[in-house]
């Protein structure tokens, strides 16, 4: 009962509150329409896309599983879980949890959604052949078994009153018990699958039999379009509706030409962490000198054109509701960075610094890093190495090196799975048992005030001692044709978390001409 | 053939004179510069040319005057020394296809027609992906892929120069291979080289250009004037010098050689 | 066609056999020493050991490099390209829709450059040395000397971005008209034209230039034979050899060395799926990629040499 | 009658490169009537093919007609558009090349060629012109006339393809035709049934011409009237035989002097024999694969003997193809023979130049054929010469320079040209410091291949005396490759002709014209033209088909082992040339033949 309370007083919130960066040609307010085809630009697709919600990895994964799948959970635009598939989720203890299923939900080849189906797709993530993208999550769920065609029971290794969030993550969508192949997508949600190359197109059609509201759109095409110049021109050209991760130099051209800009705060970040079981990292003093050198404000102006908001070396985002505001904000202190660094005896050594393209504007931000350095009279040597191979072969293994973390659903998740000292993406290899005893507390704590106050403190003893350094968090930018409507920002990622197709309609009598 | 030969000295000067001028300023330019290539400061980004930055700042809001004089710098010394590795390898498998046993000839000529039957930009995204991109590993690469078209040329060349009269002579005369190799062969390679050296410079200038487009070019903060097109490429939608000066001076190195090597050769 | 013209081609063919076995053996030779495999694709930043291990064991990955060579190269010569390491993918079927997209691409380039820069290249021997020498010259120089990319790039915000003449993406699955035809090739044609017309005219220029220095060139002009006709009957015939050999090497790079211009265009092509099987290690791609590239390759190049070798005229068979 | 071509102050200037425009041919004035011939003589570079040319309308790029008229039928050839020109060509004014092997086109057939003039100017229908071809193919006794127009230029000889570049010459009844040196590149054998055909074409049609030539001997069979050209300008202008005869100019004078054959033997009656230098016994080179007979499959150089004596000078003479190069290749060591063996001094010597000892290598020195390529061209000659000095003599530094101009001084040459270039020299310079590199070894024999071939006729003597002098003051022994009689002739002590890779005959030289012979080397004898008008005519030479025709050879005439000479041979005898190899007969104080034929019959030569 806690659980589902929790949900409801959430779900209050939905559609309050929302930022309205570049709402300006939404504002006018008219009634939805049903039909049309919208074409969608991705920025990233290979051959290594898949429609197994399991190994969805990449934007336009995501985007698939939000059309072809649903999860038990949803997740809305402030990231507060909602129910999706599932009618009811109970538990006492946060341990055991008591999922009831919505009823009268079809699969797209006409077979009903039963237990067995939920219990399927949620423990093939813990088959490490299946190679999930959650299988350490999935690894929390001791058991998961079907108490009745309606009814499925899960219990935890600990307890974690987040759970739910953890079945908002679009990896945990729910398939037909069995699959095994999934060239064919057979899911609950809005669309089917018409066609699907990977790396070249998907083209989704309408599920009349959908459970839930039914979208407005006839169809919808998504393709990648890796290049950026290649993906402004198609919109601006006419070629697309709507494209994803816009880069912010652009903004001002694309609202020139009269289209529409969605600004998201989403709490992806690019940090830099330097690993403390190695050399430079030892030293506090490094630690710290790095960090006061990161210039976060020029890296804001010149890196993100101030499409990002400061971050403090913690990663919980300002917009989050658990957000420390009282952290003090460290600032660029070149003074306090050579005096530092100077303690530290590296000043005169070079330092290398390991980026890459694969992590967001790693690039600039070692380069404005390095300039800074330089005006210290600390040499670094940055070192871009190709995106591809980058989170295998260099990844976490470099003494100084670039990460980009994607926002989790809920501050626990995030902690857990990039601070905590069991963590196998600990990235700076940061080991304090206080913290870990926080993030237990704050799993199974029921008064959220006291949840409040321990991410509060587990912000400030990252913020302080974790080798990872967060100088920005990310605004992800979408553009859209002026007939596309019904787009919001959203803490969930792009293009409405990924799930911009069960909202957007088309106005087909506004903005055909440019 | 042989007038070809005579006349190598006098006709190969302007050649020579223009690598010579890009040379040194690869070597001096970066020097007359007062921006640091790697300065960034509170401008703005793809500003218009002022009188602090003559050609405007690029996407991050660095002077790009500055950017583009390292962007010439590492150009020009990256594909001369990749050049010179070509040519060299070139020249040597050539010579030794030509004067060692036929299986060499063999050997060498079904090398190079592998190696000319992989795609440069493949083999450049495979070699980097292994070593990484280093200077070394740049020059190496660039240096292979040229290498096969460099062997053609020389052989051909070593093939129709060993069966002149005075290398026959010489050979009657006793003189060991390598005498005949450095000091009949060789010397009179060298014009019709220099013409294939300016062409594969050509060649090694727009790879590397194109090779920026997979990401692979010099460590940043460094620039190769390819990279600088590619990373200020957004520029174009705002008709900024950053990313329109450096393919102006791609074209003006690539065709000036081109046309220096026309003139000097006669154009045959 | 004598025995001893069979006996060049012949030689010519078993010389193409050996580049191609050398080709692949070097090919698969770098795909495995590259740092990382397949899983790391998959899996990407959630990977953890255990899942790479299992995955690893999956895909074969953990057999020895000899095994998996041999075994790749067995199903090869049994008509099998493999799976796809990514998607598990038939590789033949990956490649085969790709496939006949770049030949497309290709050979609508081949269609407008070849005949282009023959033309120009044939017609700047004729005047050598005169302005309109200089002018071709200089004219394609320059084309080439831009790159790709950029001349790509900017084709795109002319005609598609600022005057919405044409599409800026190459969609080849809305391809039903000649009009749809000329309108989604136009750009990308015309690219990769500019980017091959350079070689191919100097080249063409060279042979046509050495051709009509020939003193039969000159007995030619003593008979009081005609400018169309000395071209036409007595220059190609003997120049045909260089230019054909020009044009095939030009051809061959149609195929595997348009990255930039299928990025740039979101054009589907082999070239594409190749660059994107390298950054994911997706072996059995490379190599049968690297495979068609190739044979493509020793295809043109040799078929360049038969017709070299048949145009030789009788009597001066070497 | 006004004159069919008249040439009146002609100036033709041009340029090298960007240089100033500098005259080509000037002020050149001639006039040639109906049914006249009119030699053009001259040296390389005297503008003779520019004029030629130039009748047809035709300038070289980078030339241009600066002044004068040219007329031709009736044609103001300098005043016709390029349209014009076209029209003319090929129909009033045709022109038969130097070099037929590069003028005609490789890639079309014989008959599409020369029909190809009628046909651009529509004068016949193609059937009719294809007859009229093969009657002209008949005329100038041309080898099965009827089909050999289907065949390509790369599949027929050099005097074949000459008779054929005249053939479509005639094809259009032209009123004038150019022979431009129609006849240098071939072999005396192969010029004087050239010539033999051109004469009886003229005889027959009566043809109005130019005939561009170096070679005064065929301008005394072939023109009426003669033109001697040097740099471009007129010397002197008369009828052949006041040319010939009576020349006024000093320039004539020479060049009369140089063609004369002339003897620059020593008198060697009295010395008594010398000890044999270099020894050839049984050599026999080829390529490809060892027989069963452990012969190669491709014979070049068959079983060749002869010997140098020291101080002696040999001749090796035999047309194109006979393997004089190859001869010359084996014995420097530069091309590994099959069998038999070379002996320097009595020593034998290895196949391979690097398994010979160094004293070996310094004493047999090879002057290379072309002088054009057989000095390194990126090397000023001193240090080429240098090279050879310190190779072999080990000398360095001031001794060094000290040979070296030593050498430009045996050579005749000035020791300033030590540090020119080669392209800054002339042929004959060239070749002289060819040979003073030979020289710098110190040797003891010298191997000339065809070293006065590209040569001008008076360079090439100079070049003959030089060699004379040098056999005299160095007591040098040669041996001297060419396919011109009258230079062996003139210098050398013995002579071995060559046929098909066989020697024939070696004997001595001064026994050359009379005693016996070997058919082939009468051939050769008989087919080079005297400086006489008429001689071509009365000149007669049996051709092989009047002795016996070829019918009645034994069909396995072509047996390796049979005679070489037996398909050309005018006094082969039947059921002994086709079926017995020939024996080697020596003739006292003469020639060792390769013959069947008896003293008797193997006569006396006809003149």
């Amino acid at each position: 009962m806690q659980a589902a309370s929790v949900l409801h007083r959430r779900s209050v919130l939905k559609g309050a509150g929302l930022l309205v960066a570049g709402m300006t040609s939404q504002s006018v307010k008219a009634a939805p329409v049903s039909g049309g085809h919208l074409k969608v630009a991705g920025a990233v697709g290979s051959a290594s896309e898949t429609l197994d919600p399991a190994r969805q990895s990449m934007a336009t994964d995501y985007i698939r599983g939000h059309l072809f799948y649903d999860g038990l959970i949803s997740l809305d635009d402030r990231l507060n879980p909602h129910f999706a598939l599932a009618e009811a989720l109970d538990s006492n203890d946060f341990l055991t949890w008591q999922i009831r299923l919505r009823r009268n939900v079809q699969f797209h080849d006409g077979t009903a959604l039963t237990a067995d189906d939920v219990v399927f797709s949620l423990r093939r993530h813990q088959d490490p052949g299946v190679g999930s993208q959650q299988y350490a999550l999935a690894r929390t769920m001791q058991s998961v078994r079907a108490v009745s065609p309606v009814l499925v029971e899960i219990v935890l290794d600990a307890p974690n009153s987040d759970f739910p969030a953890i079945l908002g993550i679009s990896n945990f969508a729910i398939v037909k018990a069995g699959t095994t192949d999934f060239k064919v997508p057979n899911g609950t949600g809005p669309f089917r699958c018409q066609e699907f190359t990977p790396g070249i197109r998907t083209v989704a059609v309408r599920n009349s039999e959908f459970w839930g509201e039914r979208p407005y759109l006839e169809s919808v095409e998504l393709i990648a379009i890796p290049d950026e110049m290649a993906r402004h021109n198609a919109l601006m050209s006419g070629d697309v509706d709507l494209i994803a991760t816009v880069n912010p130099r652009l903004v001002q051209m694309l609202k020139q030409g009269g289209f529409g800009i969605v600004e998201s705060p989403v709490g992806t970040y690019t940090d830099l962490s330097i690993r403390l079981d190695q050399r430079y990292g030892r030293s506090p003093d490094f630690v710290e000198g790095i960090k006061f050198l990161l210039n976060r404000e020029q890296i804001r102006h010149s890196v993100f054109l101030g499409f990002s908001r400061v971050g403090n070396d913690q990663p919980i985002p300002p917009e989050s509701p658990y957000f420390n505001h009282q952290l003090p904000q460290r600032s660029y202190d070149p003074d306090k960075a050579q005096f530092l660094l100077k303690r530290s005896g590296f000043l005169g050594e070079t330092i290398p610094l390991v980026c890459s393209p694969a992590a967001l504007a790693s690039v600039d931000i070692a380069v404005v890093l390095q300039y800074a350095a330089s005006q210290i009279g600390q040499k670094m040597a940055v070192h871009r190495v190709p995106a591809d191979g980058y989170w295998t072969q260099y990844w976490m293994k470099a003494p100084l090196g670039f990460g980009n973390i994607n926002p989790r659903p809920a501050p626990s998740l995030t902690f857990e799975l990039g601070f905590a000292s069991t963590s196998p993406w600990n990235e700076s290899r940061w080991r304090n048992s206080h913290f870990d005893s926080l993030l237990r507390d704050a799993k199974s704590t029921r008064d959220n005030s006291r949840k409040r106050q321990l991410y509060w403190d587990m912000q400030e003893l990252v913020s302080s001692g974790s080798g990872v350094c967060i100088p920005n968090f990310t605004n992800s930018l979408d553009a859209y044709a002026p007939h596309v409507c019904g787009l919001r920002p959203s803490q969930a990622g792009q293009l409405m978390g990924y799930d911009f197709a069960r909202s957007v309609w088309l106005n087909e009598n506004r903005g055909k001409k440019v | 053939m042989i007038a070809m030969i005579g006349k190598f000295r006098s006709r190969h000067d302007r050649v020579l004179l223009l690598i010579v001028f890009w040379l040194l300023l690869a070597l001096l330019g970066p020097l007359c510069s007062s921006h640091d290539p790697g300065a960034i400061g509170s401008q703005p980004v793809f500003s218009a040319p002022s009188a602090a930055h003559l050609l405007g700042t690029d996407y991050l809001g660095r002077d790009t005057l500055g950017r583009l004089l390292n962007g010439i710098r590492h150009t020009v010394l990256l594909c001369f020394a990749s050049t010179l590795v070509s040519c060299s390898v070139g020249t040597f498998l050539g010579i030794a296809a030509v004067t060692a046993r036929p299986w060499v000839e063999a050997l060498t000529g079904r090398l190079a027609d592998g190696f000319l039957s992989i795609p440069s930009l493949l083999f450049a995204l495979l070699v980097i992906a292994v070593f990484g991109t280093s200077t070394t590993a740049l020059i190496v690469t660039m240096g292979v892929i040229y290498t096969p078209g460099a062997y053609r040329t020389s052989r051909a060349l070593a093939q129709r120069i060993a069966r002149l009269d005075f290398v026959t002579v010489a050979r009657a005369r006793g003189e060991s291979t390598p005498y005949i190799i450095l000091q009949e062969i060789l010397p009179n390679m060298t014009g019709p080289m220099i013409t294939d050296v300016g062409l594969r410079f050509i060649y090694a200038v727009l790879l590397l250009s194109n090779l920026s487009f997979l990401g692979i070019g010099v460590q940043p903060p460094e620039v190769d004037l390819g990279s600088m097109v590619r990373e200020n490429m957004l520029g174009m939608a705002y008709g900024s010098p950053a990313m329109i000066v450096p393919v102006v001076v791609i074209g003006v190195l690539t065709v000036g050689i081109n046309l220096a090597l026309d003139s000097s050769s006669g154009r045959r | 066609m004598n025995s001893q013209t069979l006996k060049l081609i012949g030689r010519r063919f078993f010389a193409a056999a050996m580049s191609l076995i050398f080709v692949i053996v070097t090919v698969f030779a770098i795909t495995n020493v590259l740092p990382g495999d397949a899983t790391d694709a998959v899996l990407g930043q959630g990977a953890t050991p255990q899942a790479v291990a299992v995955m690893r064991h999956d895909l074969g990955l953990d057999r020895s490099v000899f095994f998996r060579f041999w075994f790749w190269l067995w199903g090869v010569l049994h008509g099998d390209f493999g799976h796809s390491l990514l998607n598990g993918l038939s590789v033949a079927d990956a490649i085969g829709p790709r496939l006949h997209n770049s030949l497309l691409l290709a050979g609508a380039s081949a269609a407008v450059s070849v005949p282009v820069s023959l033309f120009l290249g044939i017609t700047s021997a004729i005047w050598k040395d005169t302005v309109y020498d200089r002018v071709v010259s200089i004219m394609t120089l320059g084309m080439v000397s831009v790159p790709e990319f950029v001349i790509a790039t900017m084709a795109v915000y002319v005609f598609a971005v600022r005057l919405h003449l044409l599409p800026a993406l190459a969609d080849v699955g809305s391809v039903h008209s000649l009009r749809q035809f000329l309108s989604v090739f136009f750009m990308p044609v015309a690219s990769l034209a500019l980017v091959t017309l350079a070689q191919m005219v100097r080249m063409t220029r060279a042979a046509m230039a050495d051709t009509l220095s020939a003193p039969y060139i000159e007995m030619a002009l003593l008979k009081g034979v005609g400018p169309i006709r000395l071209i036409l009957v007595h220059a190609i015939p003997n120049a045909i050899g260089p230019i054909v050999n020009a044009v095939a090497l030009s051809l061959s790079s149609l195929l595997g060395g348009v990255v930039v211009i299928e990025v740039v265009f979101t054009y589907p092509g082999i070239s594409g799926l190749m660059v994107d099987a390298v950054s994911s290690r997706d072996v059995p791609t490379v190599q049968a990629c690297a495979l068609v590239f190739c044979v493509t390759y020793l295809f043109l190049t040799t078929f360049a040499d038969v017709v070299t070798i048949l145009s030789l005229p009788r009597g001066r068979k070497a | 009658m006004a004159a069919t071509i008249q040439v009146e102050n002609l100036e033709i200037v041009g340029r090298r490169g960007k240089g100033a425009e500098l005259p080509i041919v000037r002020d050149v004035s001639f006039s040639v009537q109906r049914g006249e011939m009119l030699a053009l003589i001259g040296e390389s570079g005297s503008g003779k093919t520019t004029v030629a040319l130039s009748l047809l309308g035709h300038i070289r790029k980078g030339c241009r007609i600066a002044g004068g008229m040219i007329r031709v039928a009736g044609y103001d050839v300098t005043a016709l558009s390029p349209h014009e020109c076209r029209s003319i060509r090929g129909r009033v004014i045709s022109y038969v090349a130097q070099n037929a092997g590069s003028a005609f086109n490789p890639a079309l057939s014989i008959m599409r060629q020369v029909v190809e003039p009628a046909l651009v100017h529509r004068t016949l229908p193609r059937r009719d012109l294809e007859a009229r071809a093969v009657s002209l193919f008949r005329a100038l006794a041309l080898p099965d006339p009827e089909t050999i127009g289907e065949r390509y230029p790369g599949e027929l000889s050099g005097g074949q393809l000459q008779r054929l570049m005249a053939a479509m010459a005639l094809m259009t009844d032209p009123e004038v035709v150019i022979f431009d040196e129609p006849t240098t590149a071939l072999d005396v054998t192969t010029q004087i049934e050239v010539l033999s055909a051109f004469k009886a074409v003229f005889a027959e049609r009566g043809i109005t011409g130019v005939y561009v030539t170096h070679d005064l001997s065929v301008v005394a069979q072939i023109a009426d009237h003669a033109v001697v050209l040097k740099d471009g300008a007129i010397r002197e202008a008369g009828t052949v035989s006041k040319i010939l005869f009576q020349p006024e100019d000093p320039y004539s004078q020479a060049l009369l002097a140089a063609a004369e054959p002339r003897s620059r033997q020593a008198d060697l009656a009295g010395q008594p024999e010398q000890r044999s230098l270099l020894d050839v016994r049984n050599l026999v080179v080829g390529y490809g694969q060892r027989t069963a007979a452990g012969l190669p499959e491709k014979v070049i150089v068959n079983h060749v003997s002869f010997s140098v004596p020291k101080g002696r000078m040999l001749g090796v003479i035999g047309e194109s193809g006979c393997g004089k190069s190859t001869l010359a290749r084996a014995i420097s060591g530069l091309q590994p023979w099959a069998a038999g063996e070379l002996l320097l001094n009595g020593e034998p010597l290895a196949g391979n130049v690097r398994e010979r000892t160094p004293d070996q290598r310094r004493h047999l020195q090879l002057v290379a054929q072309n002088a054009d390529s057989v000095l390194n061209p990126s090397k000023p000659i001193g240090q080429t010469l240098e090279r050879v000095v310190r190779f072999y003599g080990g000398l360095r530094g001031a001794a060094a320079t000290r040979r070296v101009n030593e050498l430009l001084d045996m050579v005749r040459l000035s020791p300033s040209l030590a540090s020119r270039l080669p392209s800054e020299l002339s042929g004959g310079q060239k070749q002289r410091i060819n040979f003073a590199r030979a020289l710098a070894a110190d040797p003891q024999i010298v191997l000339c291949d065809e070293i006065t071939a590209a040569l001008d006729t008076v360079v090439a003597a100079a070049i003959l005396d030089l060699m004379k002098e040098l056999q005299r003051d160095l007591g040098l022994s040669f041996i001297f490759i060419t396919h011109d009689l009258h230079a062996l002739q003139s210098i050398c002590d013995r002579v071995a002709v060559l046929y098909a890779g066989q020697a024939v005959e070696v004997g001595p030289a001064m026994a050359l014209g009379k005693g016996v012979h070997h058919p082939y080397t009468r051939l050769l004898h008989d087919s080079v033209p005297l400086m006489e008008p008429g001689w071509l005519e009365s000149t007669r030479i049996k051709r092989a088909d009047e002795a016996m025709p070829a019918t009645l050879l034994n069909s396995l005439s072509h047996d390796p082992e049979l005679c070489c000479f037996l398909e050309r041979c005018p006094d082969r005898v039947s059921g002994l040339c086709d079926r017995v190899p020939p024996p080697v007969r020596s003739v006292p104080e003469g020639p060792r033949v390769l013959c069947h034929l008896p003293a008797s019959i193997c006569s006396e030569f006809s003149t």
